[in-house]
């Protein structure tokens, strides 16, 4: 096969960024004090390849000798991700301006990072999952670890590192795994003989390794002992961008391969299910002691990646429909919430207590109206986002004879209310402690988290319209 | 060369595998913590060759091909990272390396 | 005519709503005796009308003096439908009268009487809304309309009786007016509690609490002694006790003396409480056809009267004493509609109204002129401080003696007659009664009006009241003489018109009465005489013993010794009530209900929960130890699981 | 032209006022909007009120329109008689509630303003909404700004009190959340069925449950409702809420957010479930008469006036459930006109409280005493609430009791007086709690110096007031402008009640 | 027994045995140097496999490039005998190992079950060509072979901003 034309254009949003990230790099080499120009260059270019999603979402099929496919669902995940970096980066200056850290390089890394997200969710080899999910992490230990000169940052960094590396072998293993039973490792193939391969325990032990290898990106529980750690020492942002761009790349591998091709319908359903249940529980059970929080918005990432994978669990439309969905409202709400944090927090490191946020209300209104926008959003209340991704990875549940499984959901969230409205009642209902410096703010930032608060709420209203995008494969 | 079963093989790499996750258990030095991971990634390698030779199909070749890169660029992150903590702690030891948690 | 009956009722909601809203403006321009006169003018002319009905009525042929005038739909929903329908016959007319005419007095007397308080519009205003109830407790055609009025007179009684809500007032578990007139709502809702479950039923069993529903067709469906009727009769007679203050819930009314004596004349003397005596009337039908009820109610009626009497023999307090014999007269009506002679309790409760109004109206008099004191050992000597109390309050004590000729004779004779046609052993406990009520009756007055003045007689001047507040005297006086002779028994050559005149209501009732006893004339005679000469030797006595030889009084009282300290303190009943009921109701409810079942129990329960939720989170936390070998085990750890899980499936 | 979206006029309106206000910085130009839009809803509710049908008994002002195609979820709203009264009531006592507060709320004005107008929204669509779904998402909706009420212009205890509202209610109603998903696609399992969470499909397809989970149905909805309602031993959120509460917190607390329990009681447990309601029946009735007795008894040893009440809501909504769970048309009519009558008398009892707190910053009933000689406005607006509350022949609560009695007392579903005497005797603890609290707090003199000088009712108090005391009375004396508007869903109800009895399980409706 | 299987047992037990020697040693240096063996007889391995040019690739990049770099890095910090962290006993490294091992228990018969009686393809001699590799490499797998260089080109990115002295 020869490298053609036509598959390219399919694939043009990643073959953009590709450009974009080497465009980058050229400018960070060549003119001193480029910070600033990739900031805006990298805004600019990330809108171009969202505008450019449409070339993915109408040209339904595959590229490159079945290694990638277009459609639908990259289209649909392409956004997403595209949406996390682009949030991401617009509160970044701000970010890193204040950690004195402000450089070209690191929107060149996030852009690598996406370019690996979008590899991943338009992957129809296992290789290409692989490779993508290796460009995202690599990419990842590095902003993990890009404020260099903090310990804090340096320990996040080697322990995502180590980790991952070491999820990286077992995702492998299984990839080999499958290779050797099924022969092949396009998925379309693996789907093909899954007929023959249902009973061969070879082949689901592959499978598991494969679900253990992306289920650590997605800190489901037990692999998810390194999410806390690394979301406190990463860079406020980078955690946003990590906990949704990262969380929602290794859950369109998820979908892809065991909501699409290798269906769960053989004893993984229930590991599944059960690994759900776990991660929900425990996600949300230790976030209620947390002070820090940023450690509370990772164990609630957790618990989110809980819910989400209820929808796997399902494996079926609805289950595919939720996790979609929920992916990019919890993109919004996550980023959000990061958001707010990266905004106030400052070098000595205020608000990163949740004691620091009593009376934000009457210090900052604005401010913590979004964060409380974002809190019950991420708690799952109407008429926001949340409530709707939650009610239809549920009603997967349901529909999938799980109920149990949608029951111990709600119960989780029920434990999640009490902390999410726990930043609220610091914020509004305790005053504000007297002689505290009115927290100072970038406007610029303000302004992704009002586009951001705005869609969690439309995207609670008119789900409908989100959701007809989430339908298909291709 | 013909009537060693595939199995061996497999079953070596299994080994190497587990001799590399003891490894990452056990040591304190990130950086042979880092190696046995190495020895992970290679016995899968093993596997991968194994898997392609006896079913005639070079896709596995290939996807050990990528993987030996992908290792490559992992260990140039990796060590810089190790790098970069040394220089702020002075240690390699991970069993210090404990200031989040909880 | 009749069909103006509504606006009989109307009037006193228009002194409602003007001295209710407007009040204390109008009190404030014009002075209180505007709002006064504003309040007994809607009561008047309810009166007028009210004896223009009675007028009409007369001219209308016996058989066809029942209407049922309808005013609105109240209730409608389901099977269920309520009017608010007014029943005008004989029995009602002569409530209406008796309420609209006695009230009209009293109003004007409290005129008088409330002179100088700053609250008298809300006194009038009350007392209006007490007229409004009562009118239609008597007028209802329907058990619900009649239960509205029921508690409309509880509540103005409540309300009055704390009408001077800063006032102390001393009893049992009492120190403010307030709370008398608590104990006497509370205690009325008890009753009021079994009058609903009887109410229910009555609905359950005959689909409708309509009167004219329920009676004729009545012994159609039930026989006599039939059980649901005797819960009926029973539940709504408990009602009965509380409003009318019967054993066992007449435990209210002495203390509701701490209200303003017109109301003590009006309200708990004169008309709501006799609203049970009426209630059972209404119901004669239902009572005529359950035997065992109509034992209990005369068992209940004679008892109350002794007991109460014998209470009333050793208070003090000028308006104690008269609370207590109305206790033991009501128990009287009861006794009377316990035998089936319905048309002589009602005739007695007509009697008393007058001289039992009267008798308050002069105490009211009598603690008015000497400034709020009500103690009858520091009174004495007023006849010739207070000459027209004095008289008026002689011929209200012979009426109710029952010396012949004045109205309780007749009336007390007629109860007794009956009774001792049915039961000779009720009769004795009634002539005894009669004995001890002129004993006591005369007793107050003797200790009141005769002998040495034991009050300061040169700092209080002591005088007859204003002459507005006299001509009530008067008039009752009179009516307390002439009011008998309505009902004089054919034996005297009277004509019993009084009880001609009910006959139609009461007939079918007595109709069903399983035996109706009757009195050869002779022996009715002997009973007269016998009865007047106890009440004689009552006075008698009392005269002795308080005027002639005081010493002897004190003998008495060395004698029954013990006794006498039971008496006074009216046999311990709401002590006992009190240990036994309300102390330990406040004490569980504080104790365990509240603090222990709902703080402790439920509350710690679910603040347990959270608890045991954090603790989990906590220890899940330290599992989170910072090195990545841990973490890496516990890696670890999840893919054996997962694989054993894998595997062994 | 209104007619057709009159209901989504009535939901929104407030929302547009809420919206608007949050532009304006003087306060009291933040008020008068508030005010202006919440009348303007009040308007509205009049005008609805006079063009419902009482003839009919489905529902009525119908407005459907597809919300949620791929879930075949619609925005779906219609009214009957029941949803009718508590939609007015909910209009009448936020305007109430709005004013009555003009002056005791000091800080974040603006912010109070919108979160009452807010808080209307969630009720009027609880109450007017026909699809499940959406339901639940007004229910869910109106726990916000309710928790920020209660947590920002609450009292001492505010903190705890929101929370513990917020968990308890959510608790509930996140299990009723699954339960509505099942319901959904059980009717999808039909055949030619589809997912749909349309109430008046689901009135026709809900009680073909096989019973074993009908029962767990039932109980998931029953449960999210008994916590809201409150029935024993679920209250325990109630007595700290309504304390805590800001004036008009604790008047729509009690007035109407207690009501959405009941209504749901009403509008989904029975006719959904009708056979495993026959199964709970004497548990329920037994709940409510322990909470009748209980409320009662508890909230006669209160110490704070404001607990006082709140438990005495507990008595009261206990008459309520009975009523409910008797389904006869007398018993449920009695409960309708119930909540009604609670919304207007326990919130004037909360108003009269709540003016007191502002004049005396204590609720502790010791504190007071010889009240009537100081403000006799208050005394005596207080003795009507109060004996409204007692259920005094000729005002309100008698009514409602007395039907609710006589119903039960009579039903065949209970099939017990019992129930009906043991509920009764609450008739007379109330009269014990009420006036025992009324004699200690306006009675007797005036031994406390603090209390000298305080002042009476001002016009726009008093104003309030009377309005609520019209109702009162109204209710009082010619019920039947109520009753005939929810006669015929009741009986709808109870009809459909009484076949499923006999086994026919299809709903009138 | 053959030649073969000596032989095959033979490269298996050094390349087992410099694995547990490479876990084994205090000095990291020799790790390094363990594992450089271990690699290569895993090479020699793939030259049974007839992947030859695999085996190369091993050689060169792994053995060679990978692993001089580490031993480089471990130069670099020249780890004194004080700051090389000690090896000593603890239940957590008992338990790690009693746990791999049971993971091993776990999978290894199902393997060896699984594969037993599978002999090496016929044509395994021509896809291990440098030829054959490079053939599919560049057609069928073109794109990830574009794709790995961006990994490569993230890594060095990554590796240059994390180790660089400092933010200039």
């Amino acid at each position: 096969m020869q490298f053609n034309y036509g598959d390219a254009i399919t694939i043009c949003p990643i073959i953009f960024m590709a450009t974009l990230s080497l465009f980058l790099l050229v400018i960070d080499a060549s003119i001193k004090k480029s910070a600033n120009a990739a900031y805006w260059l990298t805004l600019a270019g990330l809108a171009i390849a969202a505008s450019l999603t449409p070339y993915t979402y109408f040209a339904s099929g595959n590229a490159f000798g079945g290694m990638v496919f277009t459609g639908r669902f990259p289209a649909f995940f392409d956004i997403v991700f595209i949406t996390s970096a682009a949030l991401t980066v617009f509160l970044s200056k701000s970010y890193l301006e204040k950690e004195g850290a402000h450089f070209g390089e690191y929107y060149a890394l996030v852009i690598f990072g996406t370019i690996g997200m979008m590899l991943m969710a338009s992957a129809r080899d296992l290789i290409i999952l692989f490779l993508g999910l290796e460009l995202l992490s690599i990419s990842l230990y590095v902003l993990a670890g890009y404020l260099r000169t903090d310990s804090k940052s340096n320990e996040a960094s080697l322990k995502y590192f180590l980790l991952g590396a070491f999820a990286t072998g077992f995702l492998l293993y299984g990839i080999a795994l499958i290779y050797g039973t099924a022969g092949s490792t396009n998925l379309a193939v693996v789907l093909s003989r899954i007929a023959t391969l249902q009973s061969n325990v070879v082949f689901w032990i592959g499978a598991t390794f494969v679900f253990i290898g992306l289920g650590f990106k997605v800190s489901a529980v037990p692999f998810h002992m390194w999410v806390p750690d690394v979301y406190e020492g990463s860079p406020t942002i980078v955690s946003g961008f990590m906990s949704t761009g990262g969380k929602a790349a290794a859950f369109s591998g998820l979908v892809l391969v065991f909501s699409y091709s290798v269906h769960p319908t053989w004893q993984l359903q229930l590991i599944i299910a059960y690994v759900a249940a776990f991660t929900m529980l425990t996600g949300n059970i230790i976030a209620i002691v947390q002070q820090n929080i940023k450690r509370m918005l990772a164990y609630s990432s957790i618990a989110h990646a809980g819910y989400a994978l209820v929808g796997i669990a399902a494996a079926n439309d609805l289950g595919r429909t939720g996790v979609m969905y929920y992916m990019l409202a919890y993109t919004f709400m996550q980023i959000g919430a990061f958001g707010v944090v990266s905004l106030l927090e400052s070098k000595e490191g205020r608000f990163l207590s949740l004691t620091d946020y009593e009376g934000l209300a009457y210090d900052r209104p604005f401010i913590a109206a979004l964060m409380a926008i974002f809190m019950f959003s991420l708690a799952g209340l109407p008429p926001f986002a949340g409530f709707f991704g939650k009610y239809y990875l549920f009603a997967s549940a349901v529909q999938a004879n799980m109920t149990w499984l949608a029951i111990i959901g709600v119960l989780a969230s029920i434990i999640s209310v009490y902390f999410y409205i726990g930043v609220v009642v610091n914020m509004y209902f305790k005053e504000l402690p007297e002689g505290i410096a009115k927290a100072d703010i970038s406007k610029i930032g303000v302004i992704a988290l009002i586009v951001a608060a705005a869609l969690t709420i439309e995207l609670g209203i008119t789900p409908g319209f989100v959701v007809g995008f989430t339908q298909k494969l291709f | 060369m013909k009537m060693i079963p595939l199995s061996y093989y497999i079953v070596l790499s299994t080994l190497l595998f587990t001799v590399g996750v003891v490894g990452v258990l056990t040591l304190r030095n990130a950086i042979v913590i880092f190696m046995s991971i190495e020895l992970m990634l290679n016995s899968v390698n093993l596997t991968l060759i194994a898997f392609s030779a006896y079913s005639g199909d070079p896709a596995g070749q290939i996807l050990v091909f990528f993987v030996i890169a992908v290792a490559a660029a992992e260990s140039a992150v990796g060590l810089a990272i190790i790098i970069a903590i040394f220089r702020n702690r002075l240690t390699v030891n991970v069993d210090e390396v404990n200031i989040l948690k909880w | 005519m009749y069909h103006y009956i509504a606006w009989v009722v109307v009037f006193p909601i228009f002194g409602v709503i003007i001295n209710g809203i407007l009040g204390s403006t109008l009190q404030k321009k014009f002075g209180e005796k505007f709002v006064g006169v504003i309040g007994s003018a809607t009561i008047g002319f309810s009166f007028l009308l009210a004896l223009g009905i009675f007028l009409d009525m007369l001219g209308e042929p016996e058989t066809s003096r029942s209407h049922i005038v309808e005013v609105y739909r109240w209730i409608a929903t389901g099977g269920l439908t309520v009017n608010v329908s007014y029943l005008v016959d004989q029995l009602s007319i002569v409530m209406l009268l008796i309420v609209t005419g006695v009230s009209f007095l009293i109003h004007i007397y409290s005129i008088g009487y409330m002179h100088g308080d700053r609250g008298v519009f809300r006194f009038f205003t009350y007392l209006n809304l007490f007229v409004f109830a009562m009118l239609n407790l008597v007028l209802a055609d329907n058990y619900l309309l009649m239960f509205l009025g029921w508690e409309g007179v509880g509540l103005c009684s409540y309300l009055l009786i704390g009408f001077w809500y800063d006032r102390k007032f001393g009893g049992v578990g009492i120190t403010w007016t307030g709370d008398a007139g608590m104990k006497a709502f509370i205690v009325n809702r008890i009753g009021d509690f079994a009058f609903l479950i009887g109410m229910f039923l009555i609905f359950v069993n005959f689909g409708s609490f309509n009167f004219e529903a329920i009676f004729p067709g009545i012994s159609a469906r039930f026989g006599s002694g039939d059980a649901t009727l005797t819960w009926i009769t029973l539940l709504l007679f408990i009602g009965a006790t509380g409003k009318s203050a019967q054993i066992p819930l007449y435990v209210w009314l002495p203390d509701a003396m701490a209200g303003p004596t017109p109301v003590s004349a009006l309200i708990h003397a004169a008309t709501m409480v006799t609203a049970g005596v009426y209630m059972i009337g209404r119901s004669a039908v239902l009572y005529a056809l359950s035997p065992t009820t109509m034992l209990i109610v005369a068992i209940v009626g004679a008892t109350t009267a002794i007991y109460a009497a014998s209470m009333g023999l050793v208070q003090n307090d000028i308006k104690k004493i008269l609370a207590y014999s109305t206790i033991s007269q009501l128990g009287y009506m009861f006794l009377a509609m316990g035998v089936g002679a319905f048309s002589a309790g009602i005739f007695h409760l007509m009697t008393h109204a007058f001289f039992k109004a009267l008798l308050f109206l002069g105490a009211g008099a009598v603690i008015h002129a000497l400034h709020e004191s009500q103690d009858i050992r520091e009174m004495g000597g007023l006849k010739n401080f207070m000459p027209v109390t004095y008289k008026t309050f002689l011929m209200a004590s012979l009426a109710i003696s029952g010396i012949p000729p004045l109205a309780g004779f007749f009336s007390k004779d007629e109860i007794l007659s009956h009774v001792y046609a049915s039961s000779l052993w009720l009769w004795l406990v009634g002539v005894v009664t009669a004995f001890l009520t002129a004993f006591y009756i005369f007793r107050l007055f003797i200790l009141t009006f005769e002998g040495k003045p034991r009050f300061d007689v040169h700092h209080l001047h002591v005088h007859d009241a204003p002459r507005s507040m006299l001509l009530p005297l008067w008039v009752l006086g009179i009516l307390s003489i002439v009011g008998g002779w309505v009902g004089i028994p054919t034996s005297l050559g009277g004509g019993e018109w009084f009880d001609k005149f009910l006959e139609p209501v009461f007939d079918p009732a007595v109709a069903r009465m399983p035996s109706i006893f009757f009195v050869e004339h002779s022996t009715e005679y002997i009973l007269m005489v016998f009865s007047v000469l106890l009440a004689v030797g009552g006075i008698y006595l009392a005269y002795t013993a308080y005027l002639r030889k005081p010493e002897i009084s004190a003998k008495i009282k060395s004698a029954v010794g013990d006794f006498y300290d039971v008496l006074i303190n009216k046999y311990y009943v709401d002590e006992i009530y009190r240990a036994i009921i309300v102390k330990p109701l406040v004490y569980v409810s504080d104790r365990y209900l509240w603090r222990g079942i709902d703080e402790t129990a439920i509350d710690g329960s679910v603040n347990g929960i959270g608890k045991f939720v954090r603790l989990v989170g906590r220890i899940g936390r330290r599992l989170q130890s910072g090195l990545v070998q841990n973490y890496i085990l516990a890696f670890v750890l999840g893919i054996i699981i997962i694989m054993g899980y894998l595997i062994l499936k | 032209m209104i007619s057709a979206h009159i209901l989504t006029l009535l939901i929104f309106t407030p929302l547009v006022g809420g919206v608007l206000l949050l532009f304006f910085r003087n306060e009291s130009v933040v008020k008068s909007i508030a005010i202006l839009f919440s009348a303007a809803d009040v308007a509205l509710a009049i005008y609805l009120y006079l063009s419902f049908d009482p003839a009919g008994n489905q529902f009525q002002f119908v407005e459907e329109m597809p919300w949620i195609t791929n879930l075949n979820i619609s925005y779906h709203l219609g009214i009957d008689g029941i949803s009718l009264l508590l939609v007015s009531l909910t209009t009448l006592l936020t305007l109430v509630s709005l004013v009555a507060s003009w002056s005791s709320i000091q800080k974040r004005v603006k912010a109070f303003n919108f979160f009452i107008l807010f808080l209307e929204v969630g009720m009027i669509g609880v109450f007017s909404s026909l699809d499940l779904f959406l339901f639940y998402i007004f229910w869910e909706a109106m726990l916000i700004p309710m928790y920020f009420i209660i947590g920002i212009w609450g009292h001492e205890r505010r903190v705890y009190a929101a929370i513990k509202f917020f968990i308890y209610t959510m608790f509930g109603s996140l299990l009723m959340l699954v339960a509505i998903i099942w319901l959904g696609y059980y009717a999808g399992t039909l055949p030619q069925g589809k997912f749909t969470t349309n109430l008046v499909e689901l009135y026709k397809i809900a009680p073909t449950i096989p019973l074993s989970v009908q029962t767990w149905m039932f109980l998931a909805f029953t449960l999210s409702f008994a916590i809201k309602v409150p029935v024993f031993p679920l209250h325990t959120w109630l007595p700290d809420a309504h304390t805590e509460a800001p004036m008009a917190g604790s008047v729509l607390l009690a007035g109407v957010l207690l009501k959405m329990g009941t209504y749901g009681l009403l509008r989904f447990s029975l006719p959904l479930f009708p056979q495993s309601t026959f199964i709970f029946l004497p548990l329920m009735a037994i709940l409510a008469i322990i909470g009748i007795l209980y409320g009662a008894l508890v909230s006669m040893v209160q110490k704070d006036l404001k607990k006082l009440v709140a438990y005495s809501s507990v008595a009261h909504l206990g008459f309520v459930v009975l009523g409910i769970f008797a389904i006869t048309i007398e018993s449920i009519q009695g409960s309708v006109i119930q909540m009604v009558n609670h919304g207007f008398t326990t919130g004037m009892l909360f108003l009269l409280v709540g003016m007191l707190y502002d004049r005396r910053h204590t609720r502790e009933i010791n504190e007071f005493g010889g009240l009537a000689k100081v403000v006799p406005l208050l005394a005596t607006f207080f003795m009507i609430a109060m004996l409204g509350s007692i259920g005094l022949p000729g005002l309100n609560g008698f009514v409602g009791e007395f039907l609710i009695l006589l119903g039960s007392f009579k039903s065949e579903f209970l099939g017990n007086e019992a129930y009906a005497i043991a509920a009764t005797l609450g008739v007379i603890l109330a009269a014990v709690y009420m006036l025992w609290m009324y004699q200690r707090v306006f009675f007797k003199t005036v031994d406390n110096p603090r209390n000298q000088s305080l002042k009476d009712l001002d016009v726009r108090e008093v104003a309030v007031l009377v309005v609520m005391v019209l109702f009162i009375i109204w209710i009082g004396i010619y019920p039947m402008t109520f009753l005939s508007k929810s006669e015929p869903a009741v009986k709808a109800l109870v009809d459909t009640m009484a076949r499923a009895k006999i086994g026919v399980l299809t709903s009138v409706r | 027994m053959n030649v073969e299987l000596i032989s095959f047992l033979v490269v298996a037990g050094v390349a087992v045995a410099s694995a547990v020697l490479m876990i084994t040693r205090q000095n990291p240096v020799f790790s390094a140097l363990y594992l450089i063996l271990n690699f290569f007889s895993i090479a020699v391995l793939y030259l049974f496999l007839r992947a030859q040019f695999i085996a190369v690739i091993q050689i060169t990049v792994y053995a060679g490039a990978i692993m001089v770099l580490f031993l480089f890095v471990i130069m670099l910090l020249n780890l004194g005998e004080g700051a090389l962290p000690k090896w000593k006993f603890t239940n957590r490294r008992l338990l790690a190992v009693i746990l791999t091992l049971t993971l091993l228990a776990e999978v290894v018969p199902l393997f060896w079950l699984a594969f037993a009686n599978r002999s090496i393809s016929p044509h395994s001699e021509q896809i291990g060509t440098v030829e054959a590799i490079g053939k599919t490499l560049f057609h069928e797998y073109l794109f990830p072979f574009e794709v790995t260089s961006f990994v490569l080109l993230a890594a060095m990115v990554g590796a240059i901003l994390l180790a660089k002295k400092r933010f200039e």
